[in-house]
């Protein structure tokens, strides 16, 4: 199947990162383009956490520049990043431990909503009708994530997997123009694992968002990605499609391993 | 599969049986409605089963880790070598030889690695040249591990910090170790690499596993015994071969039709229920 | 089988984001409205209005003030009592100090004082956390009450350092009787407790709860830390303020700064530790037992077995006994009584099933 | 027949030492009067303690609960607490119950005509300022000698330590002594730092103005940088055992002022250890404590209570319980002289006292003990104060509260 | 300048016995994560066990009063009743609250304070006592004659004693098998529990070892200040010390001690007279709230990990 990606929307030069001692990244280069589905993978440790903890400013890197959407930033806070419609989940779960589904996406919506701190004490007039339209929306991002059943549920006594899948809610509620995706399918069984599958393709084609994406499973990642970026100790060693990547004896040795 | 271990596991008592189990959480929450399973001596026990069906949950009512989340097993028995461990405290089951690796890492941020690793012997007096040999074993399980050594857990990576987790367990020296979710997080080679450890210290040294594993594959590859978790009940059990082999697991847990492996760009949004949901 | 919400179908999001969305609590809360407002000034004696229930008022709205910032915005604060002093001070200064101020404003004024020093002594909060910050925040308890004790303009050169509450008068009535000074503070608290209700079911209360539980998390999805923080400062000192001038106008009529001391801020943590961290109702429910305990117990204790008890020994156990049914409380129900009450609720409307 | 008598007492908290010794003192003595005289004029007393703790929102609670019970409701309220009394200072007025500060409280209140019901009796903080410097006066040889000599105040951070400022300052000015100001924060365990300015300023005298903890860590700071306890002079809150007990061998020679000796020797005493301590029925858990400062200072509360229900009775009909409206009339008709003192067996124990309706102080006089390392002393006669000085202050003070308030000041003349 | 290093000295001599107080909550806090705000009320507890027996034991056993017999064995049994105090709390506070959040186990701290407080009065009565250690509170001659300078003895055997208790809880915490299994306690109650350390054990110990600072501490300054209720406020002095060396760090707490303990004196006296005296109140507070603002965790407290 043919795809049609449009101009680069992230371009990273030179990054390197470090933590005191630790290399974390060093001197790595890619792109993003609009509408593709991007996995890095790597093995563990390798960096690639960090590296979309570069993407959306919650690590400055030492070095590199960042060309988002044609403008160069080199340190940014990471509401920054929100502002400008980059979203993401995270690696260790990182919902809102103590509210309902419900809150936290809707609390992925905030930036969308401008009334003010009086007009949410009267709630009356205008805060209730803004609050009732996002609350349209964020109910669209439920219907679609299909995790209706659960909207009341405070997300601390949710199963690891339905909160992955809420946390991936939180951030499509913001309609990002680039989601970055931190191990989605972590901890999920086949079946989940199809059905998260299904819905960041479906964000991709519908809603025409970018996605990079971390991922172990080389399954998924194979089947869904259209560009894939392999990290290995910080490094760079492949960066190709997925067949490219698959056949590259650097990334065979260092991460697929024989069996694949 | 090994047969020796086979015929060792028929012949065996239960060395720990799980019987008609129920959890409650914070008094209201019912999560497990009777749950029984065996694990024979020297075995690898799979337990599968979708998100939220309740395998965690099984493994920390059997290690007694139930209590510090307000989880109550309120009816049932869980015996070990034939004496009942159900009141056990946590402490007392490790020096058994019963350990759990918790879902979710669980390492201590503010340690170091090799102190991590160190903790997990706290059971076990024993000398230094001991503990560095045992510190050695597992650094040479996870040479990974040993690069990072020195560093505070909290700040390695997802992947590190599980292997620590694992590794800590393996310093108890546990005749039984309750391994939840092993392979999450990690890498393809470095999750062969797990399971191979836990075969290799299955078949050396004699170690069972209960496993909850959402990978299904690898997992049934391993194990000799399958039991499949479902909402709180058990709806199937069988060996891991004849597992793999039934249709529905096929389809639900492998994701292999008929025709052999579904691309998951592929797959359809509505799909054939699951037969025991009825 | 009363408590059911079967048959009750929201069609609208606005049906179902109500603050009670199931009928019989909507029923029970008008009740207890009606309750309070209508019948207990009528029966209550001026002990209870006067004596408990006019300070428990008060203190829930401190409470409240708290637990906006400590059980809604995580930033754990022991200095409550001293924004309660600013905004008692403050409002005796607006009220002396301006001609023909009228009360309600004078209180609005003396709120905002409060917030405004609450957001000075939060901008630590920008990089200090959990109890770092519960003892950095000691810094404005001591602080706040040695500038009032120091600078004697504050209490109007009293040579006692104490100001007297000046009379309440709106409007042209003098709200000098216990049941006027009752009705007005739970008027004053109701609306305030609804204010809170609705800020912590808008995107401000989420906000908060999301600096709460992850802030890094937070930051990610574009909530600006600084700005948050300091909302809930400002709110959670307004509230605190508010709660101070009424403890001086409508409860003591006389206050001094130390009066505002480190025992106070405590019990207010107590009240919404007990209550519940995160719950408007525990406030309430906080306040209430931290005020009535001790009374409950010292009334059993000095009243019916008094004479039994060596002298001394009986307030030595009382304390014993406040302190062990803290405890007792903490181990039954971690998250206060707010949890307890909806544990309750959920079993009732399972009943008479057990699960 | 009974008279309630309400007790907002503390027996644990931060003072709960101070507290168990006053309220101890205080309840032998009606218990004596009980056991002895089968109450006043046959009313028994029955009294109730409430634990306030010394928080000023509990003391309220115990004045609302205490105010309507027994046969007449609370007859008198006295919190032994400066932030209670100021907390009930409004209601008192309102619901007709005296309140009697002895030894705290408001100062200004002596203006009976502003405050008609409240009874800061025997003297006033400003009056013991006023006596403390003509104590030292009468050390140096004469207030003239005061002249270039150097006081330091060291006074506990609060209202209730600033007290005395004013009542200094205007002595150092009528008296050229050089007054030093310093103040040590509550609760005022280290005290390091004001020492050393003590020690490097040498005054000649130290005023000692302190509560609770402060006292005995003040004598110990004292002793380790070598200032004499002789030139410490404490005023009364600063002078009972439990502030010299604790600071040790540190605390011999200090001098604190005080409104009643310690003792045992007073008849009163020996007539509350033979009614009430021999037949087992005392308050007092640490019987040694018993003639301490403080348990003196509990009876002196006593004695003045039940004298006043005394006197009230005469008016109000002999052998009746009393309302708070005629215990009122029976403080402002206070009259406990000389004759009565020693009928009391309390001679010397506490000073004569005569409250009108203008003046609730009465006496406005101290005694000043020393302390020499087991027990205290009595070192003076009754010193007074500058009398007119002081009382020019209360009621200028009491009229400007008058005018905040908009009180029209009673007309003492027309009142009988 | 002889004034200023007096000032200085006596300080940093209170530094440390500031910092005494706040050993113990470090230990509490390092070893379970948990806020012990009874700190003070079992300073309290000690001292006033420790007072109270050695008043009634010549009475039980016919020894004379103030010997040295009386005294270690009113210490002894002093200290075994902060042994099974310590115990005691494991038992019926802590471990019902396992993994629970740290503000809930705070609270419950507070509770135990008010427990302990009305449990240790309502034993030994609530008058306020004296306390002799027998150590002489007068000023060291030689210093006196050499240099004009006035440093207590007692303050000085004092820290003395302190800094050896410092040094052997350091030593204890970073080397020991035991003190990693505190530190891994503190982290992850339940992640400790499941690689078999026995929480209950744990923290006997260290509320056990805790129960042996607090009576070291309630010592020192109940000779100090004379043992009453006012001996739970040492727990306000300690405060700012703990913040300022950071809430898990043993040698934090000496340094933060000192820091504290010499700035506060010095800033009572030469910026107290300029603002009207008496900031002893709030100046330590302030001052690290300020030393937090550049690095949030204390001089040597662990850095909050907050990864993603
Ligand atoms: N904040 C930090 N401080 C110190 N070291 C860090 C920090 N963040 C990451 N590192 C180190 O950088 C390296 C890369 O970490 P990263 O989390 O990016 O790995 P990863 O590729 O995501 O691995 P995994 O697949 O296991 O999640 C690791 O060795 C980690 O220890
Ligand atoms: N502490 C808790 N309080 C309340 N409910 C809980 C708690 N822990 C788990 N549950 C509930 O118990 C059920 C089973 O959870 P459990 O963690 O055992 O599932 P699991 O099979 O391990 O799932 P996963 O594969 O996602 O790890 C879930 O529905 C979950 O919501
Ligand atoms: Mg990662
Ligand atoms: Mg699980």
């Amino acid at each position: 199947m043919e795809r049609k990606f449009g101009e680069v929307v992230i371009d990273l030069q030179n990054i390197s990162l470090s933590f005191g001692g630790v290399k974390a990244l060093t001197n790595i280069s890619f792109d993003v383009r609009k509408h593709e589905i991007r996995a890095i993978i790597g093995p563990n440790g390798a960096g690639k956490s960090s590296m979309l903890n570069v993407i959306n400013g919650v690590y400055h890197p030492q070095e590199g520049r960042i060309v988002f959407n044609g403008q160069e930033r080199r340190e940014m806070e990471p509401y920054m990043a929100a502002s400008q419609g980059i979203s993401r989940t995270f690696q260790n779960i990182a919902l809102f431990k103590g509210m309902t589904v419900l809150d936290n996406i809707m609390t992925g919506r905030h930036m969308k909503m401008n009334c003010g701190l009086l007009s949410h004490m009267l709630h009356w007039g205008r805060a209730q009708k803004e609050e009732i339209e996002h609350r349209k929306k964020v109910e669209e991002v439920i219907d679609f994530l299909e995790i209706q059943s659960i909207r009341k549920t405070p997300v601390g006594r949710l199963p690891y997997g339905l909160q992955k899948r809420v946390e991936l809610a939180r951030a499509l509620a913001a309609e990002p123009e680039l989601l970055l995706l931190d191990e989605p399918m972590a901890g999920m069984n086949v079946e989940e694992k199809q059905d998260m599958c299904r819905f960041i393709l479906d964000v991709n084609d519908q809603f025409g968002t970018t996605i990079v994406l971390i991922e172990h499973d080389m399954g998924v990642v194979m089947d869904i990605s259209d560009r894939v970026v392999v990290l290995d100790y910080g490094k760079k060693i492949g960066d190709g499609t997925p067949d490219e990547v698959k056949s590259n004896p650097d990334v065979i040795a260092a991460y697929l391993g024989t069996s694949h | 599969m090994n047969t020796a271990n086979q015929t060792a596991a028929a012949n065996a008592a239960p060395y720990l049986s799980v019987n008609n189990i129920e959890v409650i959480y914070d008094h209201v929450i019912l999560v497990l409605k009777g749950v029984s399973f065996e694990v024979p001596k020297g075995g690898i026990v799979a337990l599968l089963g979708a998100n939220g069906a309740g395998k965690s949950t099984t493994l920390k009512s059997i290690s007694n880790l139930l209590g510090a989340e307000r989880g109550d097993v309120t009816k049932g028995s869980i015996e070990f070598k034939g004496t009942r461990v159900d009141q056990m405290t946590p402490n007392e089951l490790v020096k058994r030889g019963v350990i759990q690796v918790m879902e979710g890492r669980h390492c201590f941020g503010h340690l170091t690695i090799e102190e991590n690793l160190l903790t997990g012997a706290y059971t076990r007096s024993i000398s230094r040249r001991e503990l560095n040999d045992s510190l050695e074993k597992v650094y040479h399980y996870f040479p990974r591990l040993k690069t990072r050594r020195s560093s505070q857990a909290g700040y390695t990576s997802g992947g590190e910090q599980q292997m620590c987790a694992i590794g800590r367990a393996l310093m108890a020296k546990p005749e039984m170790i309750l391994l939840d979710e092993p392979s999450m997080g990690l890498a393809p080679q470095i999750v062969e690499e797990i399971f191979e450890i836990v075969k290799d210290l299955n078949g050396k040294e004699g170690v069972s596993f209960l496993l909850a594993e959402q990978n299904t594959m690898v997992a049934l590859r391993y194990a000799d015994f399958g039991y499949i978790l479902e909402n709180g009940r058990i709806v199937m059990e069988g060996e891991a071969k004849e597992l793999a082999n039934n249709e529905d697991v096929k389809e639900f847990y492998l994701g292999l039709s008929g025709e052999g492996r579904k691309s998951f760009r592929e797959v359809k949004h509505y799909r054939r229920r699951k037969r025991w949901l009825s | 089988m009363l408590y059911r919400e079967a048959g009750q179908f929201k069609a609208s999001y606005q049906e179902d984001s109500q603050i009670f969305p199931i009928r019989q609590d909507r029923v029970g809360f008008i009740a207890l409205l009606a309750f309070f407002f209508l019948i207990v000034p009528m029966v209550a004696s001026q002990y209870w209005l006067q004596a408990i229930l006019t300070p428990v008022l008060i203190f829930s709205l401190a409470a409240l003030g708290l637990n906006i910032l400590t059980g809604y915005a995580g930033q754990l604060s022991l200095g409550s009592a001293a924004f309660m002093a600013v905004g008692a001070f403050a409002t005796y200064n607006f009220m002396l100090r301006i001609d023909g101020m009228p009360f309600l404003m004078a209180i609005l004024l003396g709120g905002l004082s409060a917030a405004a020093v609450g957001i000075l002594f939060g901008l630590p909060s920008l990089r200090i956390k959990g109890f770092y910050l519960a003892v950095a925040t000691l810094a404005a308890q001591f602080f706040i009450v040695w500038v009032l004790v120091k600078f004697p303009w504050f209490s109007n050169y009293s040579s006692s350092g104490v100001i007297t509450a000046q009379e309440i008068n709106i409007l042209g009535y003098a709200f000098n009787t216990p049941e006027s000074k009752y009705l007005l503070t739970l008027l004053v608290v109701t609306v305030l407790a609804l204010a809170a209700k609705n800020m912590v079911r808008s995107t401000t209360g989420r906000k908060w709860m999301a600096v709460r539980d992850m802030d890094v998390a937070a930051e990610v999805i574009g909530i600006r830390l600084m700005r948050t923080k300091l909302q809930a400062f400002a709110v959670s000192s307004f509230y605190c303020g508010v709660a101070g001038a009424l403890y001086a106008y409508t409860y003591l009529g006389t206050v001094e700064p130390e009066g505002f001391n480190l025992t106070l801020s405590f019990q207010i943590l107590f009240m919404i530790i007990i209550g519940g961290v995160g719950s408007i109702l525990g406030s309430f429910l906080g306040a209430a037992f931290i005020v009535l305990l001790p009374v409950f117990l010292n009334i059993v204790l000095h009243s019916f077995v008094g004479a039994a008890l060596p002298p001394g020994f009986g307030s030595n156990l009382e304390l014993m006994i406040f302190g062990g049914l803290i405890i007792f409380f903490l181990i039954v129900e971690p998250h206060g009584m707010a949890r307890l009450w909806q544990i309750g609720k959920e079993k009732l409307r399972l009943w008479p099933f057990p699960h | 027949q009974e008279q309630y008598i309400g007790l907002p007492s503390y027996r644990v908290g931060p003072f709960g030492s101070n507290g168990a010794s006053l309220f101890g003192g205080w309840i032998d003595y009606m218990q004596m009067i009980n056991e002895r005289d089968g109450g006043v004029n046959g009313v028994k007393l029955t009294w109730e303690e409430c634990e306030t703790e010394y928080n000023n929102a509990r003391g309220v609670e115990c004045y609302e609960r205490q105010k309507n019970r027994g046969a007449t409701g609370n007859s008198a309220f006295q919190p032994l607490s400066t932030g209670i009394a100021y907390s009930v200072l409004d209601r008192v007025a309102q619901d007709k119950i005296p309140m009697v500060t002895i030894g705290y409280g408001r100062t200004d209140a002596a203006d009976g005509r502003v405050f008609p019901w409240v009874f800061p009796m025997i003297t006033t903080y400003w009056s013991q300022a006023s006596a403390i410097i003509n104590y030292i006066g009468s050390k140096e040889g004469g207030n003239d000698k005061l002249r270039g000599k150097k006081i330091a105040l060291l006074y506990h951070d609060s209202a209730y330590g600033k007290e005395s400022h004013a009542v200094l300052q205007r002595l150092a000015e009528r008296y050229g002594y050089q007054l030093t100001m310093i103040p040590v924060a509550s609760p005022g365990n280290e005290q390091q730092a004001q020492w050393l300015q003590i020690r490097q300023l040498r005054p000649d005298y130290t005023i000692l103005w302190g509560w609770g903890v402060m006292n005995p860590t003040a004598l110990r700071t004292a002793a380790r940088t070598g200032y004499p306890r002789e030139k410490i002079v404490g005023v009364w809150w600063s002078g009972s055992e439990e502030d010299t007990i604790p600071a040790g061998d540190a605390a011999k020679g200090y001098v604190a002022a005080g409104f009643n000796p310690a003792g045992t020797g007073f008849p009163v005493i020996q007539a509350i250890q033979e009614h009430v301590y021999a037949s087992n029925r005392g308050n007092m858990e640490d019987r040694s404590r018993v003639g301490s400062v403080l348990y003196n200072r509990g009876v002196v509360h006593g004695i003045i209570y039940v004298e006043a229900i005394r006197t009230a009775q005469e008016k109000f009909g002999k052998g009746k319980p009393l309302t708070g409206e005629q215990m009122r009339w029976g403080f402002e008709n206070l009259r406990i002289d000389d004759a009565r003192l020693s009928a009391l067996g309390a001679t010397g124990f506490m000073p004569q006292l005569n409250i009108t309706c203008a003046d609730h102080e009465g006496a406005g006089v101290v005694k000043f003990q020393q302390w020499d390392g087991a027990k205290w002393n009595v070192v003076s006669d009754w010193v007074s104060g500058d009398r007119q000085l002081v009382r020019g202050m209360i009621e200028e003070s009491a009229a400007a509260y008058a005018a905040e308030k908009g009180i029209t000041p009673r007309d003492c003349s027309k009142e009988m | 300048m002889t004034f200023f290093f007096e000032v200085l000295i006596g300080g940093l001599l209170s530094g440390v016995l500031y910092a005494l107080v706040a050993l113990g909550f470090v230990l509490i806090f390092k070893a379970s994560g948990v806020f012990n705000f009874a700190q003070g009320a079992m300073v309290f507890f000690a001292a006033l066990t420790f007072v109270g027996f050695t008043e009634v034991l010549p009475g039980w056993t016919g020894m004379e009063p103030g010997s040295g017999g009386v005294f270690w064995l009113s210490f002894a049994l002093a200290l075994m009743s902060m042994v099974v105090l310590g115990i005691a709390t494991e038992k019926v506070v802590l471990r019902p609250l396992v993994n629970q959040p740290p503000i809930t186990l705070f609270m419950a701290t507070i509770g135990l304070t008010f427990f302990i407080e009305g449990l240790v009065q309502a034993i030994w009565g609530n008058t306020a006592r004296g306390l002799s250690l027998g150590i002489s509170d007068e000023p060291v001659m030689w210093m006196l004659d050499e240099f004009d300078m006035m440093i207590s003895k007692f303050d000085l055997i004092a820290a003395g004693i302190a800094l050896v208790l410092f040094v052997v809880l350091a030593l204890l915490f970073q080397y020991t098998r035991v003190g990693r299994a505190l530190r891994a306690v503190a982290d992850d109650h339940q992640a400790a529990l499941s690689v078999g350390i026995p929480l209950k054990h744990i923290w006997a110990i260290v509320w056990g070892v805790a129960g042996f600072v607090a009576l070291i501490a309630g010592l020192i300054w109940g000779a100090r200040n004379g043992v009453q209720f006012a001996l739970t406020f040492t727990a306000l002095k300690a405060l700012p010390v703990l913040i300022l060396g950071g809430f898990t760090s043993v040698p934090g707490a000496i340094i933060g001690g000192l820091i504290i303990g010499a700035s506060e004196k010095l800033a009572e006296i030469y910026l107290g007279p300029f603002v009207g005296g008496g900031i002893e109140s709030w100046f330590p507070y302030i001052l690290a709230m300020l030393f937090l603002l550049v690095r949030p965790e204390g001089l040597f407290g662990e850095k909050h990990i907050d990864r993603v």
